[in-house]
């Protein structure tokens, strides 16, 4: 499913989205299956499936955490859509990794593998406009979404640009810093949400885990939110993961539909 | 955009591969760097540093012992006498003092052995800026003199305790930081390395070093040396005295670490060669040549220098050496210990094992003619740091 | 041969209190240094060695935060990177060069805490003349890295057990080297002691670094400084920075280790402030000022700076302190070590123990007002060699 | 005695002197009346008794050794020469010590008290001839022997000084080196011999431990040998001490009258 259609449903029943991300492998490429099925038994909307690489820059310690597990579980690229293309969902998937995977893949192919496979989105978080001419031209000739990021520093100029490039949704980063689970909601994030003018729908991250927060980011004018740390916090503790994800999920969800 | 986009490459590589937070920031430190890099007052008061403070120039020096065992008239550039032990002061003193013009109020920094940490602490403490280091968990245990320097001189060192704990580790948790603090906090990245405009900038403060060799060689000579050979890790003393001859026909050498052995595994590589073996990537916000296994995932690098062992280098390095401006070679660990020890013996200089590197690799080039009749090696650091480890290879 | 005597003193200080065998050489010495000192070939060679090799002229550096932080203005003249780390090279350069001219097949030489030696390695390996350093056994425990380094050079270090095992024992074994070696051997003593010629030669060699001042306040200032400030154990800096100024009105301050308290027993003094307390005596073949007891045994002396930790002191220094030309003063162990970390903190300079004496005297003198308003101060060597005694204050 | 008169009577019996060196206090202030006793038993013509001092520069390790234990056991100038005074010597008695502990007590004072303790000559090692003109005058005034050191480096205008102003003997310096028993005698030690003309008796140290070597010594044209770190030896193994002393000092007293 592509994402913009997933939106639109949600619009129509005036719902907030919930993206969920976790990381591919973590810490089996079994487990994958099992967790993402939770999740959707949660109710997300829509989920972004990390694959992992070495060097995580944009990442806190509890995806970085994952990320590793996932590693040492074996996790490759070839793995990842293999695996990806057995889930047979009915909600839109998004691959989240670094550039370098991609670049050592190459572009097409990987882009390619992405739309053979069911996905129909891709965030790279070290990757900015500046340096994504040939990935976005060949995502777009592959119709699949490249989502790009705004942050709290993105100046005017860039925003512009960024809006008339985006696709799918804008990923708009909450806070300075990386991901990880905060309590609270950053003032900055409101001020982002009113400076992002499009009709892109407008996705909130970093920081997101609990339903309250999620509800206050919908309120502020936000068409979902993004939760990673919260769900990869589970997956770590090892301890009746499928039910506490789905549980979780549901929490959030319904903060997003609150409004 | 694509106009700013054109300066920040050489050739394919270079560029800004960073999380969108952080491109603000690189477009500021682009704007400021291109403000004040011409800029009278800021170069007056940088050469001060550099001269009274660093204690720039270091001598060109002669080594005549040597030249007679080797068999080619070697001149060793002295950046092991430069404050701190290495030339890594060069740019720490011009981006501390760019930080200061631009309001900084924090500088963080990454570091492997502790050198470009050191010097950070330096300049921190000259410029009266707080300064806070990365450090790979593991190194701060191996190299735990160099965190008790910086902390003497006000630097705070966190131990990064994610991945292999080494330099690659640093620099990510650096990055981290940056994204978070990005507004009031100047990261100072160590060599030519990372996202634009750092591999221009530092490989221009360095470059003072290959601006004094055309003055002292040709004071000497009466001419250009036939070739010039740098030890290169990130590879910014390489191109900081590589520079300044770029335009000249003066060949150069950037030399390696071939570690024990050229071989990697899935995870790991036994050397860090990234310039002779790695291959087109996208590491630490450049794309460069990169030690990476088949799916794109970084490798561990080694060396026996810790400033070399990195698994990325300077993306003007991988343009040159496309181009076939310089050349990549290495040397191997046991060549550089012999080099070491030579120096040490025939010269009363103990180098630096980074700066070992480029000694070996004289030795054994000269058969070839290379290197022709007059080569400069960058001595680019002192070895004292490296005595245990030295000492522990004594059998 | 009462013509030779008068130019062997200073004042009543000084002369050769030597075995019968060792006194042709001292003449031959005398005879040499007198006959090279003016040359024309000899300076320039030896001026070669100590721009290229040595890195020389050191900066004077204005340290504008401790200035700020102590409250007057202070240079710091940067002995600290002189190659090897101290100002002792100025001196091993100038005697090596001088054993090459009359023939030396062989050099040796004490040293305390290894800095001394490792300048006498350098110069021997670069000349490339044989060389053996006399090290007390206490301190070739207490100081591995400096005896590592000199044997990297291809220096001998002879561990000396007899006596207290350090510094003036060592000397002890050298000059018993001496008399049974001394045609054949160079004895390359290390500061501004022992018999004619050496303190008047090994002051000469070191004046290098005043007549660099004289021109560098010059150019800095428009004049002298009012004062100048240098940490004294033999004496080498203290004189080696002094000596050009005696004549002007500038004020001379050579600060000694107060070690942990003034005290002395029959047999150790807790300091080794020699000019301050030590009484008239011969030791180390001249007469000065003597830590001594009261039948004029020598006592053992004690500093946390192993530098200063010597129970003589250079003869030139006890007249200039007779007749008033230069003020003796001391530092305590604790206030050098708080100095230490200031210069550390505020300047990012890790000064070695011995020089952060003379820093802590300015610190504690400026309320005084003896020091006007423009001191130099000698930082005669850096701290790496130190972090180890440094760390282990730590609480 | 003076030590002219017993070279005369030497000469008279056409013999070699013996001149022995231990140290005062070594390992004990009484056992060195003991030593001294046994010494002179065995046949030894002059004692040369150390005063111990802290640096001794020209001693090697036998004789520093011995001077260390002085020391230890608490060994003084005053008590050495309360300790000289009770001996009660019929042969020549000399000082050898280092200049610190000299010009520490005063030129005057120390002379005076080797005179009033029956001590007739003084030798120090690092006492050259440039910087003991103080110490000579008093000494004559006082009638007691400064006596001066010759080494085989010293050269023919020095040479001629140090004859015209020597008193009591002339020290002949076997060797290049510090004190220590070796187990032959140096070709320089001959050439030296013969270079030093004068009429003051010469006896040669460095080195000499054996009644061969003594002999070859007295051959050679020197009126007597100095003999230390061989006694020093015996003190320092502790064992049968003074049989021990006085039976080398009756080997190599024979030495020197075997011409
Ligand atoms: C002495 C020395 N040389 C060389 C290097 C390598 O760095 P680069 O390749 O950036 O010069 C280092 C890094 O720490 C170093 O300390
Ligand atoms: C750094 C430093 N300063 C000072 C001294 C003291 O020697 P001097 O008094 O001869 O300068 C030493 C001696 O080793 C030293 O290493």
């Amino acid at each position: 499913m592509r994402i913009a259609e997933k939106f639109k449903q949600l619009k129509a029943k005036n719902e907030g989205a919930l993206i969920a991300y976790i990381c591919a492998g973590d810490p089996t490429p079994e487990g994958t299956k099992e967790y993402v099925t939770a999740l959707v038994r949660g109710g997300v909307d829509i989920i972004e499936l990390g694959l992992p690489f070495s060097d995580p820059v944009a990442d806190g310690p509890t995806i970085q955490a994952g990320i590793q597990r996932a590693l040492d579980g074996g996790m490759t690229p070839d793995l990842y859509f293999r695996t990806v293309s057995s889930l047979k969902l009915h909600i839109p998937l998004i691959v989240m990794t670094y550039y370098n995977l991609i670049f050592k893949r190459g572009l097409e192919k990987f882009v390619k593998d992405c739309a053979a496979s069911g996905i129909s989105g891709i965030i790279v978080p070290d990757l900015p406009p500046e340096e994504s001419g040939d990935l976005l031209q060949i995502c777009r000739k592959n119709e699949v979404d490249l989502i790009y990021l705004v942050a709290p520093t993105t100046t005017e100029t860039r925003m512009e640009h960024i809006l008339a490039e985006g696709a799918g949704f804008i990923y708009l980063v909450a806070r300075l810093g990386v991901t990880g689970a905060r309590s609270d909601v950053a003032t900055s994030t409101g001020e982002l949400i009113k400076r992002v003018k499009t009709a892109t729908p407008k996705a909130v991250g970093f920081g997101i885990s609990t339903g309250d927060q999620a509800a206050q980011i919908i309120h502020a004018g936000a068409d979902g939110v993004i939760v990673g740390s919260a769900f990869v916090n589970i997956i770590g503790s090892g301890q009746d993961v499928p039910e506490r994800l789905e549980a979780l999920a549901r929490e959030i969800k319904k903060g997003v539909i609150s409004n | 955009m694509s106009q700013a986009l054109t300066s920040t490459k050489f050739g394919k590589y270079g560029g800004q591969y960073v999380p969108e937070i952080l491109m603000p920031a690189l477009l500021e430190l682009t704007d400021y760097y291109e403000k004040y890099k011409d800029d009278a007052v800021f170069n007056a008061e940088l050469d001060h540093y550099l001269k009274d403070f660093a204690g720039r120039p270091s001598p060109l020096y002669l080594a005549k012992n040597l030249s007679k065992e080797y068999g080619i008239k070697i001149y060793l550039k002295r950046e092991d006498l430069v404050h701190g032990g290495a030339h890594k002061l060069n740019n720490t003193l011009g981006q501390g003092l760019l930080a200061k013009y631009m309001g900084k109020k924090r500088i963080i920094a990454e570091t492997g052995a502790g050198q470009h940490g050191t010097a950070c602490a330096m300049a921190g403490a000259c410029f009266g800026v707080s300064t806070e280091v990365y450090m790979g968990a593991k190194d701060t245990v191996r190299q735990r003199m160099n965190v008790y320097r910086m902390e003497l001189m006000g630097t705070k060192v966190i131990p990064v305790k994610s991945g292999s704990q080494t330099l690659k580790d640093a620099i990510n948790e650096a990055m981290r930081d940056w994204v978070a603090n990005v507004e009031t906090t100047h990261y100072m990245i160590g060599s030519v390395v990372g996202p634009h405009p750092f591999p221009t900038m530092v490989r221009d403060f360095q470059s003072v070093i290959g601006k004094e060799v055309r003055l002292q060689i040709l004071e000497k000579e009466g001419r250009f040396p036939d070739s010039i050979v740098a030890c290169t890790g990130g590879g910014s003393n390489a191109m900081g005295i590589f520079h300044p001859f770029v335009e000249e026909d003066v060949d150069l050498f950037a030399v390696e670490a071939g570690g024990s052995g050229m071989k990697t595994t899935d995870k790991e590589a036994l050397h860090s060669a990234t310039l002779c073996t790695g291959e087109d990537g996208v590491l630490h916000g450049m794309r460069t040549k990169v030690l990476q296994n088949k799916y794109g995932q970084i490798l561990e690098s080694s060396s026996i220098a810790a400033g070399l062992d990195y698994a990325g280098v300077g993306p003007e390095l991988a343009y040159l050496a496309d181009i076939g401006r310089l050349k990549p070679c290495y040397s191997m660990d046991s060549e550089a210990l012999d080099a070491f020890h030579d120096l040490c013996r025939f010269e009363g200089i103990i180098p630096a094992l980074e700066s070992s590197h480029a000694l070996a690799y004289v030795k054994k080039a000269v058969a070839s003619g290379e290197l022709g009749d007059i080569v400069v090696v960058n001595v680019s650091g002192r070895g004292d740091k490296d005595l245990e480890t030295v000492m522990g290879m004594r059998t």
